[in-house]
């Protein structure tokens, strides 16, 4: 193999990975949906609704792109994009297995973080860039929630990190092979609820969801959003949950440690991830959206906070343990 | 405040008020039955005004309008003592030809709707009313439908 | 104060109605304290668990058909007599002057021995299915029938003619209800009065 | 106060500490049903409200005139198509009272029962809807919305094999009912209402305390009792701010004397306390439904012999204003009788249209998605409102 290709290959590998995992996770997510409110959910379309997926993708991919005229032209067709691009990047330090990963940068969790904070700026210019008062008030609404949940999202990130000594994410995963963080006596089951609610924040997923909230603002940001441009603002959406649901099982569910042989592991970060995703499911077919202000008092006054008081309270716990 | 002392009250203050023309039907019927009270239309909004604060009819129920052809509009207003329960249907013929009546809001903000309902339905004019433009219909609409001249749709062959 | 006050400080206060504080509360208001928020949200998702694992209602509707009550009010349908075969409608237009849309128009066939409808339409599409034409019909004539599947691209093809509403007949299972069954439950009055209990449902129609 | 015309053209400016005037409906998701609000907001809070209704104006009353005493009940449903049950009532008890009919005591039962279960109904719809207002259709609110739908299907199933339909039933006849329950009914009835019953305990555990309700459903839209009376709201939201008001108490029609039930009253004004008055309105309607089922008398159901004809229903000369209490309120028709088979004048006083009319007092100063919870809880039915 040249030496020039070889740097493209995990990527390109990842990337389709991540690509068919999303398109499939939101059949998961409707089937599973479905149940809990006692309907079947898709069964037309491939035995057992199997191939809904891929008739949505190329229903999307046939739809006409429709650009409205007193759209922003430049902004409202590059923010999908900006969008997506965040959304993908997040995968880069994830490890899939111990050797599998596409880069395991010693700086693994702040890449992750500082990237994920990024696709803001693509939401933005999406609701901005089609001149919509329903899009306009959605954007404004996302950057207030986004921003203020990045902070306890961070905190409630390092305290593994803590536990773990190391920044490197294959080495979180392997401090972690006797115990893992969620089982960590009180500060890791805190910090894993953390997690869970500024993730759910963070991706606007109901409670929190006052982004696309149809019974206010129609659509949110997507509702001059037609076809592929649409289809991308929605991969981007579920690869942000996904890649957090990855993130969550390597910090606090000991990526791929697990019962049976080693070659397991990538199966078993699998199963983590998805028992996370289903976890964030399941919370969001149970719960009522809440007001943007009753948001933002949430985290400025509750989990941020929180959040703080359980860092340094690992930090002593960290130093009194290592001084013992 | 039960029935007979409302009506007592009435014919005292409102001289010139015709109180239950008809006849009182069994006991039990009485009972729920409203005061019917038929004014001339300059004391419209002081009676509902007087019912409101003496007789505690503060639950405004609705207001509405009758077309009796040759005899012209009557306003209709139906308020109710709920504590009581003793509800006044207050009434008011307009006179043939005239589309103009005191309005109510000043003293029921419910009213505002229901009168705006009325000129849309009839065409009457409520004076002191703050917003007066049609509820339901659109508002380049011609004519006013409850009227007993508006042409109804005649059965016809099936046009569809 | 008719319309709306508008608020004069941009920042409004708590949101109540312009009236003023609320009265007091007589059910106490919820506190939102953190041991209640989890044992909140633990009954919530608890609810929601449960229900995975009931069975969905989903009826797969092309496929499985859904049992109908025998009351069912479905498609309209005009009925052949039972022992003479003929055609059960006798134009009589009772079910003309009793529908409300007015929908039915029908025209009498006089004959010697007795009388036909000439022509009989009925525009389903603007149908309410209210079911006075058959509570009012002497002989029966009409009758709705336990299906509703009529769906068609053309509302022309809604404009049933006598013959497709024979057709109707023919084709799906008749609903329980007709003119006489109907009018007998209602049931005289004097009936009722006479006899203590039930008035017979057989044709004691006066 | 905006006038329509001026308004069509709506444009941005950005001048700076500038009003948005924004559009929420009519074909907005939470309208339920067609409804136009033009919001003035200062960022999000709202400042003004102009409420446009008409879209599903038919004219019932120009319509009543036009139509028989016998035709015009199953037309009657239309005006209210959620609570078809009570909204006939109304109008055939008018009738009944002009013309001084006497309705057969088990006609009479039967009209409470199959009030009370489209008051179930009826309410069943309204936490759906709102829930799913308030949660969004790919969130918690739907699954509110898809369980009570579950629940409100039995219902229908009931009525569905008592009279035929699923919505707009026509079930009511001057001087008694149409149709008599068929055998087996009755103990499909009391299944279905058990199972209600508990399953009511469910969608409580599920809202009850959780925070997100409540802080959605607490201090917002506080209707004051004074506003109540003077916008003349009824029902639900009259008992929800402090009156205690109920049709079913104060004026019993249709032997509800014979019924033991509890009136719930609260005195918080806002959504919850709307929301908890309905709640206990469930149980107390489905207490009603056994007791009546219990002593349901033997008997014909109509005074009057069965419909042979159109013009057989003649009314004497006279007028009459019957009052029912709906799930929304008080349904009134007020009606002319000129002693010909048709009626002269009918006003239906709907009671979604007074209570949608205390909208524009209360919502100026709340947040948008405030405004889709007080619409959620004032429940307007647009056929009702726009007549």
């Amino acid at each position: 193999m040249p030496a020039w290709l070889s740097p493209l290959v995990a990527p390109f590998i990842v990337l389709n990975v991540v690509i068919g995992l999303v398109t499939y996770v939101t059949l998961l997510e409707r089937k599973f949906a479905a149940r809990m409110q006692s309907r079947i959910g898709p069964y037309r379309v491939g035995p057992h609704g199997l191939l809904q997926p891929i008739a949505d993708a190329l229903k999307l991919m046939m739809k006409e792109d429709i650009v409205p005229r007193t759209a922003d032209r430049r902004v409202y067709n590059l923010a999908p994009i900006v969008f997506l691009v965040p959304c993908m990047l997040i995968f880069a330090t994830i490890p899939f297995a111990p050797g599998l990963g596409v880069a395991d940068l010693n700086i693994g969790i702040l890449f992750f973080l500082a990237v994920s904070s990024m696709e803001i700026v693509g939401l933005f210019m999406a609701g901005w860039g089609s001149n919509n008062k329903y899009a306009l008030l959605s954007a404004m609404r996302a950057v207030n929630q986004i921003i203020s949940y990045d902070l306890p999202f961070i905190f409630a990130a390092l305290v593994p990190v803590l536990l773990a000594g190391s920044l490197k994410l294959s080495e979180i995963a392997a401090a972690q092979q006797g115990l893992w963080f969620i089982f960590y006596p009180v500060i890791g089951q805190l910090a894993f609820i953390a997690f869970v609610v500024s993730t759910l924040a963070a991706e606007n997923r109901v409670p929190f969801d006052i982004l696309e909230a149809e019974s206010e603002l129609v659509a949110g940001f997507r509702v001059e959003y037609s076809g592929m441009k649409f289809a991308l603002i929605q991969l981007g959406e579920y690869a942000h949950v996904i890649g957090s649901s990855f993130l969550g099982a390597v910090l606090f569910l000991g990526a791929w440690a697990g019962p049976g042989p080693e070659w397991l592991g990538p199966l078993w970060m699998l199963l983590k991830a998805m028992f996370l995703f289903l976890l964030i499911t399941w919370v969001r077919w149970s719960f009522v959206r809440i007001r943007v202000d009753q948001i933002l008092t949430l985290s400025w006054k509750v989990l941020l906070p929180f959040t703080l008081l359980l860092l340094v309270s690992t930090a002593f716990v960290v130093v009194w343990r290592a001084g013992v | 405040m039960t029935r007979e002392q409302a009506k007592a009250l009435i014919d005292e203050r409102f001289s010139s008020a015709q109180v239950d023309g008809d006849a009182p039907t069994s006991a039990e019927a009485t009972a729920s039955r409203p005061i019917v009270v038929t004014l001339p239309v300059d004391q419209w909004t002081a009676f509902a005004q007087f019912a409101k604060t003496t007789l505690g009819c503060r639950f405004f129920s609705f207001s509405s309008a009758v077309d009796w052809k040759e005899q012209g509009l009557e306003v209709v207003a139906r308020i109710d003592n709920l504590d009581d329960g003793v509800g006044v249907m207050m009434k008011a013929r307009l006179g043939p030809g005239v589309s103009a009546c005191p309005s109510l809001v000043p003293v029921f903000r419910g009213a505002e709707w229901m009168e705006r309902e009325c000129y849309d339905m009839f065409g009457i004019q409520f004076e002191g009313h703050p917003d007066l433009r049609r509820m339901l219909l659109s508002d380049d609409w011609q004519g006013h439908p409850l009227l007993k001249s508006y042409a109804v749709d005649t059965p016809h062959p099936p046009y569809r | 104060m008719s319309n709306p006050v508008l608020p004069s400080s941009p920042t409004a206060k708590r949101p109540h109605g312009p009236e003023g504080p609320a009265p007091l509360r007589s059910s106490p208001t919820r506190v939102v304290s953190p041991l209640s928020v989890i044992r909140a949200v633990t009954k919530a998702l608890w609810v929601t668990f449960l229900n995975l694992f009931r069975k969905p209602v989903t009826v797969h509707y092309p496929d499985e058909e859904r049992k109908y009550p025998d009351r069912y009010r479905g498609l309209l349908a005009l009925v052949y007599e039972k022992d003479t075969g003929e055609e059960a409608c006798i134009g009589c237009r009772l079910c003309e002057y009793v529908c409300p849309p007015a929908v039915i128009k029908v025209e009498m066939l006089k004959t010697e021995k007795r009388n036909y409808a000439k022509s009989f339409s009925l525009e389903l599409y603007a149908c309410e299915f209210c079911e006075l034409c058959v509570q009012v019909c002497p002989t029966d004539a009409i009758v709705m029938m336990k299906s509703f599947d009529l769906a068609t691209a053309d509302r022309r093809e809604m404009l049933l003619d006598k013959d497709r509403l024979h057709a109707i007949g023919l084709q799906h299972q008749q609903s329980w209800a007709t003119g006489n069954l109907l009018r007998a439950m209602q049931g005289p009055p004097k009936m009722a009065r006479a006899e203590e209990v039930h008035a017979k449902p057989a044709g004691s129609q006066a | 106060m905006l006038d329509t015309a001026k308004t069509s053209k709506v444009e941005f400016d950005y001048s700076g500490g500038e009003r948005l005037t924004m559009n929420m409906g009519p074909q907005h998701p939470s309208a339920h049903g067609v409804f136009r609000a033009i919001l003035t907001l200062e960022g999000e809070t709202i400042v003004g409200v102009d409420a446009v209704i008409g879209y599903l104006h038919r004219c019932h009353e120009k319509l009543s005139e036009t139509l028989t005493y016998a035709q015009y009940p199953s037309i009657a449903s239309k005006t209210d198509y959620v609570a078809a049950m009570t909204s006939e009532l109304a109008y055939v008890m008018a009738a009944e009272q002009i013309g001084k009919i006497e309705v057969p005591k088990r006609a009479q039962y039967l009209r409470v029962i199959m009030a009370e279960l489209q008051r179930v109904a009826s309410h069943l719809l309204w936490l759906g809807t709102w829930c799913m207002d308030m949660g969004g259709a790919l969130g918690g609110g739907a699954t509110v919305f898809l369980y009570c739908i579950r629940e409100r299907e039995l219902i229908l199933d009931l009525f569905e094999s008592l009279v035929g339909a699923r919505l707009l039933y026509g079930f009511y006849q001057v001087g008694g009912t149409r149709y008599d329950i068929p055998d087996g009914w009755a103990q499909k009835c009391r299944e279905t209402i058990n199972l209600i019953d508990a399953r009511i305990g469910e969608y409580e555990s599920l809202l009850e305390d959780n925070p997100f309700f409540l802080a959605r459903a607490q201090g917002v839209g506080v209707i004051s009792r004074e506003l109540a009376e003077d916008v003349g709201i009824a029902g639900p939201l009259l008992r929800g701010s402090g009156v205690n008001f109920d049709l079913r108490r104060a004026a019993p029609y249709s032997s509800y004397e014979d019924f033991t039930f509890n009136v719930p009253v609260e005195t918080g004004g806002d959504c919850f306390a709307r929301y908890r008055v309905r709640m206990v309105e469930f149980r107390e309607s489905i207490a009603i439904v056994r007791q009546a089922l219990d002593r349901l008398p033997d008997g014909a159901i109509s005074s009057r012999p069965g419909l042979k004809s159109v013009a057989q229903i003649r009314i004497p000369k006279g007028e009459a204003y019957a009052r029912v209490e709906g799930p929304r309120g008080e349904v009134g028709c007020y009606l002319i009788a000129d002693g010909s088979a048709k009626p002269y004048r009918m006003k239906w006083r709907g009671a979604s249209f007074s209570n949608l009319a205390v909208l524009p007092h209360i919502i100026p100063g709340h947040k948008i998605a405030d405004v889709v919870a007080i619409m959620g809880s004032v429940d307007p039915v647009f056929g009702e409102v726009d007549r």
